[in-house]
Parts: structure tokens; C-alpha cells; sequence
């Protein structure tokens, strides 16, 4: 993997002196992607489906083959590809039409508090207006799911399973295909959070044999406003739709009305057009550079950092032992969000925050972290700079009296 | 001094380090009102008696960064003893100074003054505002 | 207003011989809008809202300047636009929420047989959920909505009132100010289906007294993937969020949230950040244009082609009175995919079949439509083409047998 | 003769409008399959009656384009008195045809080669396609 060679797909990182850390808010773009979508409002901008003539027919094409690129990524049919605004409405959509329709009083529903609130939320209001329980697996003392504490927590009574691949805040890699492979022999079905898995590994919803997948193009080095519901094709045709109107009906009379297959049965409306084109180029991107070299890389540099940081008094790593990317810190006694100006001042774009997973940060007993996050072009040179810059910072804090 | 020597001011430290009038009090007299802003976190409550057109006294609580918490107290300290009309002036002037409108320069900010840094930070103007916001919102409550 | 001048916004009108006559399913999509959306992929690609950097903070004035600069056009507050992914999302998220919540068995909800599906479907689902009656304006002999056939079904019972403001297949104005103000006597809320309206008139949502009115961007020079729901502010803070998850929360505990207000508690996730910065930049070039120009100019195109096609033998128009830009018709005898081919092969782009509205198609009592749809950047020459275009179809159906 | 003349060959409009073996029978020999193009309207209804290998008989019934409604014609007549074998080795050569995929030339598509023209039109390929898939099902459910 030639990182050099990479960066330069990624207009943003033209200004040499910019590190950006915040991937797993949203990856940057490569020239490759926003040209695609550029395409699409510069040599067509016309709807899909609907239209006959060519230049229609041609978009819609484009557009269904994207479906088709993304489905072959993680090893999925055509059908069971259902375009969203994002994970987070992929989620929601889970919750809204399965878990509505399914779950009953009494019944318990598995997640973890080391959930993004876009997928423990939705099921916090299924379980309020089912009264059905939600059931928090234990953490280990590093914060981690294992299987040995799914086992402790999953029932007869368990009905939904829904959890997350890769951690957000923590970077942690969760066991999912074996609490699947649990959750099934229990008659469970799993909707699994994979917007910080898809993104950094090679994903097979076949092998993880998972029932429901979500993640969005935005980290990805896709376009914003577009997402993914993988379901297996049996639930997703017995799903109610969410949404209705143009599109997803075969016939519509006055007080009636047929539905039809999934994908369509889930995306009323004009889809976002350019959107889809340009995700489907993203993967084709990502594709090509290979998930393995993309988690192996960003992991080194993860490695390289943490190892560093370690010999730096006065910081505190969360997460260690993260499997990917992601490094959870803070400069003790600097609010991070004073921190994060520091290093915004040396160009480092970071974030400081809850990162949507109040839960986690609550467990952590912190009142917020530093993120910093490495993907496909960040360098060698980028960590120095953060490490040097973490250093400097810690030093001035102390200085002006922190 | 560059930038971020400016922005964290030996006062602001020293009432973030030291805040005064710091602990909210339970007497209904006092004016309550309470701003998060969840995307950081700060969590800002301020309290604030008035009493014949003047501001007697000011409370406040939270949890924020130094720029958010000192601001609370130094806000305290640069309004109590004011009147209603002064404080509002102030405010107003603090407001406009911190998000690069016109203001008057005569109006007195005290140590209010400090937070000119912060100018230079957009990112950071929230965090100076909140605990004025909030004070403002005591003053329409009445 | 200098068709001419404005033709060359659009780069697939470089192609002179086509002849764009699909506007009412999308728009075509000025330069300037596509730099914008490319603006943002290329110089920036970050997330808004919780970033504290400095990328991430221009890029969230940028988002959140769009809102306003919508707001504006539309006569709203700030907080009053929600973001979604389109008409069809903003039409179905009233249903979801107010309607879901508020209407329970023996109200009646007043539809009409001139809605897109998008309009209607959401409230026929409330309606079987709810045991709640659909109730049909009855429409004039031309397919009209008028104020004295609406009086004849409003009544006490009514609680919502659901009609689109320009219809998608007939291109009438509906006289919504005058229902809005009957249905409020009655207590009913009016949620507008605007889609067809806001790109090609003047709209003032404070003017119609509107509850809710609904639109999407790509029918209007803008990015494909969003539209706007406006609500009244005291409705919307009073409604139950139909999404959670990320960005829409305050404090997130264990078995308890609560929610934002308007117009982030309907917003979860990362938002459509592309889409909406173009958005911003579609209703400036409009609104530089002027919507009254607009409407006259489409109008104008209408009037021309309706008195040349009335010469023509063996043609149906089904909407002779369109108060837009809109022509629905058919070639008599000719299945109109049959015709749309023909059309296209003088690279006429234009629609054929129920566009999404198949009560007013089934009204008609015609398997499908022909619709031609005029817009900013349609020309007298445009108009001459189609028409010249379809004497020559007609004929050409003739000699082969239809 | 144009592409479009090429479309709307005289058989195929012979077809469209003396449809042969148009209208379904009430028969449970028959194996029956209803498909819809909703972005279109196409709506389209095949029977077929196999018997020892054979097709006995095919009835079609629906609304669409000349394209569409045509082809259901021509396929029946095509197809009747053909062994399931052949009826498959036909169906499957017509709809690589259309798709511009290899195809066997040597298979004989009878009248059904004058959708030769529907290649250009990729747009119609569906409307030309509806009722071979169709019939292709009603030979996968026996
Ligand atoms: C009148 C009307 N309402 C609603 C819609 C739905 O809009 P969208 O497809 O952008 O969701 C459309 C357009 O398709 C329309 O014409
Ligand atoms: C683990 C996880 N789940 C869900 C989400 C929600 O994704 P989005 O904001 O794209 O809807 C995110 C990202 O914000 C995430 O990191």
C-alpha cells in the first residue's frame, strides 16, 4: 500500500500541513469520488426508474449498478442492498419495522453500552413502547463485548440482538460472528452497527451470517447522505415499509394498496442518485487498495502512536489495546475540548466530544475524550507530528496553569 | 503572545482555577436557567437575583472547559452590583465583541475584557457565550 | 429572464440538440450548484456539529447557512426546517409523527385523487392503522381541487388535511390558502405537498398558514437526496421524533433520553452535508432568477404548446387549463411508451406512464400518460421541436399500423 | 429503414394487433405467472399447459406497449407444440439476444427474431423481455 501515492487521491491533503485525525466522524474524499459525482450533475442529473429515454436509462444503469458493486462487497444479493440516508436511518429502519412489528411485552433485547446512540436508541424506544427490556452486555474492565458476557445476558426471552462491529470510541473489534452464531441457536436475530467496521475491514454478511447490516458511505470515502441496510432477503420481504409512496407500490387504488420486493418495498421517492453513484465508486476505490492493507495500516500507525504516547507523562490512553484505527485519550486535567484547539492550532484536526456514545463515556467516567482516528492516508509522518504536538501541548497547558 | 497564549489570559485561568460565586443557592427569589450544548458537552446553569432594578447576586454551575467555566465566574463578578440596564449593556457588548459585530468600546467590560482572544477561535465563541446567554435569559424571565 | 443566458448554467444543454422536457420528475442541475457540492467533496469532506477544528466549524457555518438561507425563501424560521431526504421523507415524517400520535379511530384524514402516491400512502397507512376514515375531495370534470368541493367533505371529524398544492400529473394550483383557512375552523392541521410547487412559484409558509409543507431539492436546481419539512415550531417541539439516535439527543443515560428540539430532534446521524450546502446554493440561483419569472416563463411555454398541439388530429391533452408548466397527454391509440420512444429518438426527453400517481391516472381512465413539463431553461425552439416532433410521431404511428 | 421502422416491424405489429391465443382459460392444468413492470404499467399474465414434455398450449392476457403485448402473442405462437427442451433453448436464445449476450444462432427463433430491432432501444429491452420470463417461470414451477 503506497501511502504517498494515496494521499494524492485526496484534494484536502494538497495542504501538506494538514493532519486529519477524524476519520471516524467522516473520511475525507478522493478526487476519484467527488469526480463521479460530478459526472452525474454535470452530463445528466435526471431521475431514475421512471424515465424511458436514454439519458434516464443510462442514469438508472449507473445507478443499479452501484447496487449491485456494494452488494458484491459484502458478499450479498442485489435484493438485500437497500439504500439509506445513513447508518444511522439503516438502524432505525431495523427498529421501526422489525422491531415494531415483533417485539411484544416482556421480551428482551440485547445491546451493549458501547453503542453509537444511533443503534442503542432506536431500540430504547422500541423496548419503552413494547414495554420490553433492554439488556446491556457486561463489559470487560478494558470495555470490551466478549462472547463469554453476551452468554451471560442472552434468553429464551431475547428477540433482538443489536450491537456493534467496531467500537466508535474504543476501536474494539467485537466477537459478532460467534454472538451471532449464540444469538441464533437462542432464535434471536441480529442487526449489527457495522459503520466503523465496513469502512476499515473486509466484511462478509454470508460468513457473519448477521440478519441485518448498516453503515454509510460518508466514512468510507463515499458522499455524505447516503448509507446501507443489508437484511436477508426471507425478513426483508416480510417487513412492513416505513415510508410510503412513489415507487415502493405495484398497485394503488383509492383504499388499498400492493407493495413491492425489497430493495424497493424500503426506498420511497426519488433515491439520492448521485449519491449511490458516487458510493459505488468509493468501493470500487476502497476495493482496489484492499480492506486487509487498510486495516493492517492504520492499525500500525495505531500501534506506532500508542506506543509513543505511553512515554508521555500526563496523558491517559482509554484504549490501548484498540484493534483499528481509533485512539481515546485525554491530557489530564485539559478539558478536551481546550485540548483540541491546541491541536488545531498545529493543523491536527481532531475531535473532542462524546462522539454520539454517551454511554461509553459515562462508563469511562470522563466527561469527554480526545479522538484521534488513522485510515488509509495518514502517514508515518502524520503520527510524529500528533505525537510531537500531544507533547507540546500537554507542556503548554501546564505552563499557562491547567 | 501568540494566539493561544491570548486566548488562555492569566484571568481566565485564574477563574477557572479559582471560580467565584460558584454553587447554585435553592431560594426562588433567584432566577434559574439552565443551557447545554450537547455537541461539547458544556452544561451551564446560572442564577441570578434582582432586586430593586439591580443585580444583587450571581450564581452559577457546570461542567464545561476552562473558556466555558471561567466565563461563568468572571460574569459573576463583572455584573453583580450592576443595574439591570448596565448589565444588559454589558452583556450585549460582550456578545457583539465575541462574535466580531460592532460594539461600543466605551462601555466597561472589566475583566470581561479578556475574552477579546477568543476572536480568534470561532470554534470557541460558543464556549465563551453559553454562561452569558444564560444570564440573558434570567434578565427576560422577570 | 434570459433563457438563453440561463441555458448555459447547464452543462448537458451544451448539447443543443436535446430538448429537456422531464423537469417535473427532476430538474436539470446549474454549474453552480455542482461546484458547490464539488467544493465541499474536494476542500473539505469533514463532519459538522462536533467538530471543534477549524475545517469542521466552516463547514458546519456552511451547512447551517444553507438551513437559513432556505428558511428565508420559504418564509420560516431557522428552526422550522428539517432537513430529509426528500419530499417523499418530509411527507412521511408528518404521518409517522403528528399523525401516528394524534389520530385515533372514527377521524377523518381529506386526501385526493390528484396526489402523488408520496402524498397520500403515508396517510392511508395512518388510516388503516388508526381506524381513522380516508376521505377524497371529489374533483371538477377537469380533475380539479376547488374550495367548494373541499367544504362538501371537511367536517368536525376531519383532523388532517393532505393535498398537494401543484399537481405532478395536471399542473393545476391547487387554492390551498382558502382550504388552509376552512380546515383551521374546523381544527384540522394541513400538511402540503409542495414538491410541485416550491421550485416553479413564490411560497410564504407564514402567508398560507400552512401546518406542514413538503419539497425536495432536485426538482429545483438542486442536489439529489434532500428536502426540507417545514412545520410550525410549536407542533414540531410537541412531536415525538420518529428517528433516534445520534445528534438528535441531549442527555443519554442507560433507559432514559431526551430529545432536542426542532429542528435537530428530527435530524439523527450524520446529516446530508453535500446535499444541503448545494441545496443553499440552488435557492440563490432561483431566487437571482425570481420565481414570479419562472412560473410566467413555463406558463407561457404551456400556453404556446397547448394552442399548437389543439391543431394537432389525434392527440389528447388531458390538462388543456395546466396553471404550470405541465402537459399531460397522449398520442391516440398509442401505448405512450411506445411514443416516449419516438420522442426520445429526437432526443426529446420526456415521461411516460403513471408518475407516481395512479388514482388520477385510473381517474382519467387511461392506462398511462405522456407528461411534458416546461422549465427555466426551455425555449420557444424547445417548444417548436416537440411539437414538430409530434405530428411526426403521430404519423409515423399511423404508417406503421398502431 | 431507421431504427425505429427496424422497432416496429410489420409482424410485430400484426401481432399487437391480432394478438393469437389472447385471453386466459380457467384451468388447473395450467401453470399460470402474473408479472408487472410498475415503473411502466406492463402487466402481463402467462399460461402455459405442458403434456409428456411438451407445450400443448400458451394464453396471455394483459395491458402494455405494442412491444410488450406483442411479444406475448409471438412467443404462443412460437412456442406451442415445441418440447419443453426446446421451448427453454428458444426462450433462453431470445433473451441473450435482446441483452446483447452471445446467443446461438443456429437456434430457430421463428417470428420472434423481428425483436432483433429491440436491441437498440435498451430502455425497451423489459417490455420486449416481460413475457418470455414469464413463460420461463411457469415452466419452473412444475
Ligand atoms: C407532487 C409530488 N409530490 C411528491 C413527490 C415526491 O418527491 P420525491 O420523489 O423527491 O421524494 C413528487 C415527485 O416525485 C411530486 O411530484
Ligand atoms: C459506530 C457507529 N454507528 C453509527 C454511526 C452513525 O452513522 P451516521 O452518522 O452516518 O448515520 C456512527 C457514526 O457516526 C458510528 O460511528
Amino acid at each position: 500500500m503506497d501511502v504517498k501515492m494515496i494521499k494524492k487521491d485526496f484534494p484536502v491533503l494538497n495542504d501538506n500541513s494538514l493532519v486529519y485525525l477524524d476519520t471516524a466522524a467522516s473520511s475525507l474524499k478522493p478526487i476519484q469520488v467527488a469526480n463521479k459525482v460530478n459526472e452525474y450533475y454535470l452530463e445528466s442529473g435526471v431521475n431514475v426508474h421512471r424515465g424511458v429515454y436514454n439519458l434516464s436509462y443510462k442514469t438508472t444503469e449507473l445507478y443499479e449498478n452501484s447496487r449491485q458493486i456494494i452488494a458484491d462487497f459484502i458478499g450479498a444479493k442485489f435484493e438485500e442492498v437497500i439504500f439509506t440516508r445513513g447508518a444511522s436511518a439503516s438502524l432505525n429502519l431495523v427498529a421501526s419495522s422489525y422491531g415494531m412489528d415483533n417485539i411484544v411485552e416482556g421480551d428482551e433485547i440485547i445491546v451493549s453500552e458501547l453503542e453509537h446512540h444511533s443503534s442503542v436508541l432506536p431500540w430504547m424506544n422500541v423496548a419503552k413502547k413494547k414495554k420490553a427490556k433492554l439488556v446491556y452486555v457486561p463489559l470487560t474492565s478494558e470495555g470490551r463485548i466478549t462472547v463469554e458476557n453476551f452468554k451471560k445476558v442472552i434468553t429464551k426471552k431475547t428477540k433482538v440482538v443489536a450491537l456493534n462491529y467496531v467500537s466508535n470510541v474504543m476501536g474494539y473489534i467485537a466477537p459478532v460472528k460467534e454472538i451471532i452464531k449464540i444469538a441464533h441457536d437462542f432464535g434471536a436475530v441480529v442487526s449489527v452497527d457495522a459503520a466503523q467496521a465496513v469502512p476499515h475491514k473486509a466484511v462478509d454478511v454470508k460468513e457473519l451470517d448477521c440478519d441485518f447490516l448498516s453503515f454509510s458511505a460518508h466514512k468510507m470515502c463515499g458522499p455524505s447522505g447516503i448509507g446501507i441496510l443489508y437484511g436477508k432477503l426471507d425478513l426483508l420481504n416480510n417487513m412492513e415499509p416505513i415510508e410510503f409512496g412513489g415507487d415502493m407500490n405495484d398497485n394503488v387504488d383509492l383504499f388499498e394498496v400492493s407493495y413491492k420486493d425489497s430493495p424497493y418495498r424500503f426506498e420511497t421517492g426519488t433515491p439520492p442518485i448521485a449519491q449511490v453513484i458516487g458510493f459505488g465508486e468509493a468501493v470500487k476505490y476502497l476495493e482496489n487498495i484492499g480492506l486487509d492493507n487498510i486495516l493492517e495500516h492504520e492499525f500500525m500507525l495505531k500501534e506506532y502512536v500508542v506506543n509513543k504516547m505511553k512515554q508521555i507523562k500526563g496523558i491517559t490512553i482509554y484504549n490501548e489495546s484498540s484493534d483499528t484505527g481509533i485512539i481515546a485519550f485525554n491530557i489530564d486535567g485539559v478539558h478536551p475540548h481546550d485540548a483540541v484547539t491546541y491541536f488545531d492550532g498545529d493543523n491536527i484536526s481532531m475531535r473532542a466530544g462524546h462522539h454520539c456514545a454517551q454511554l461509553i463515556i459515562k462508563w469511562l467516567k470522563v466527561p469527554a475524550t480526545l479522538r484521534a482516528s488513522f485510515y488509509l492516508y495518514n502517514t508515518i509522518e502524520d503520527c510524529d507530528k500528533f505525537i510531537e504536538s500531544v507533547k507540546k501541548a500537554r507542556d503548554f497547558f501546564t505552563e499557562v496553569g491547567f | 503572545m501568540n494566539n493561544l497564549e491570548a486566548l488562555y489570559r492569566q484571568v481566565i485561568m485564574d477563574h477557572y482555577k479559582n471560580p467565584r460565586n460558584k454553587g447554585l443557592v435553592n431560594d426562588e427569589k433567584y432566577k434559574t436557567v439552565h443551557i447545554k450544548n450537547p455537541s461539547c458537552g458544556d452544561d451551564i446553569t446560572i442564577q441570578s437575583l434582582i432586586d430593586n432594578g439591580s443585580i444583587k447576586d450571581v450564581r452559577h454551575e457546570g461542567t464545561g472547559c476552562s473558556i466555558c467555566c471561567s466565563s461563568a465566574s468572571v460574569l459573576s463578578e463583572t455584573l453583580i452590583g450592576k443595574t439591570v440596564v448596565e448589565a444588559n449593556q454589558i452583556t450585549q457588548t460582550y456578545l457583539n465583541m465575541l462574535s466580531n459585530k460592532e460594539y461600543d468600546e466605551e462601555v466597561e467590560l472589566e475583566d470581561a475584557i479578556a475574552y477579546q482572544g477568543v476572536r480568534k477561535f470561532p470554534a470557541r465563541v460558543k464556549c465563551a457565550s453559553i454562561s452569558w446567554k444564560a444570564f440573558e435569559e434570567t434578565l427576560k424571565e422577570e
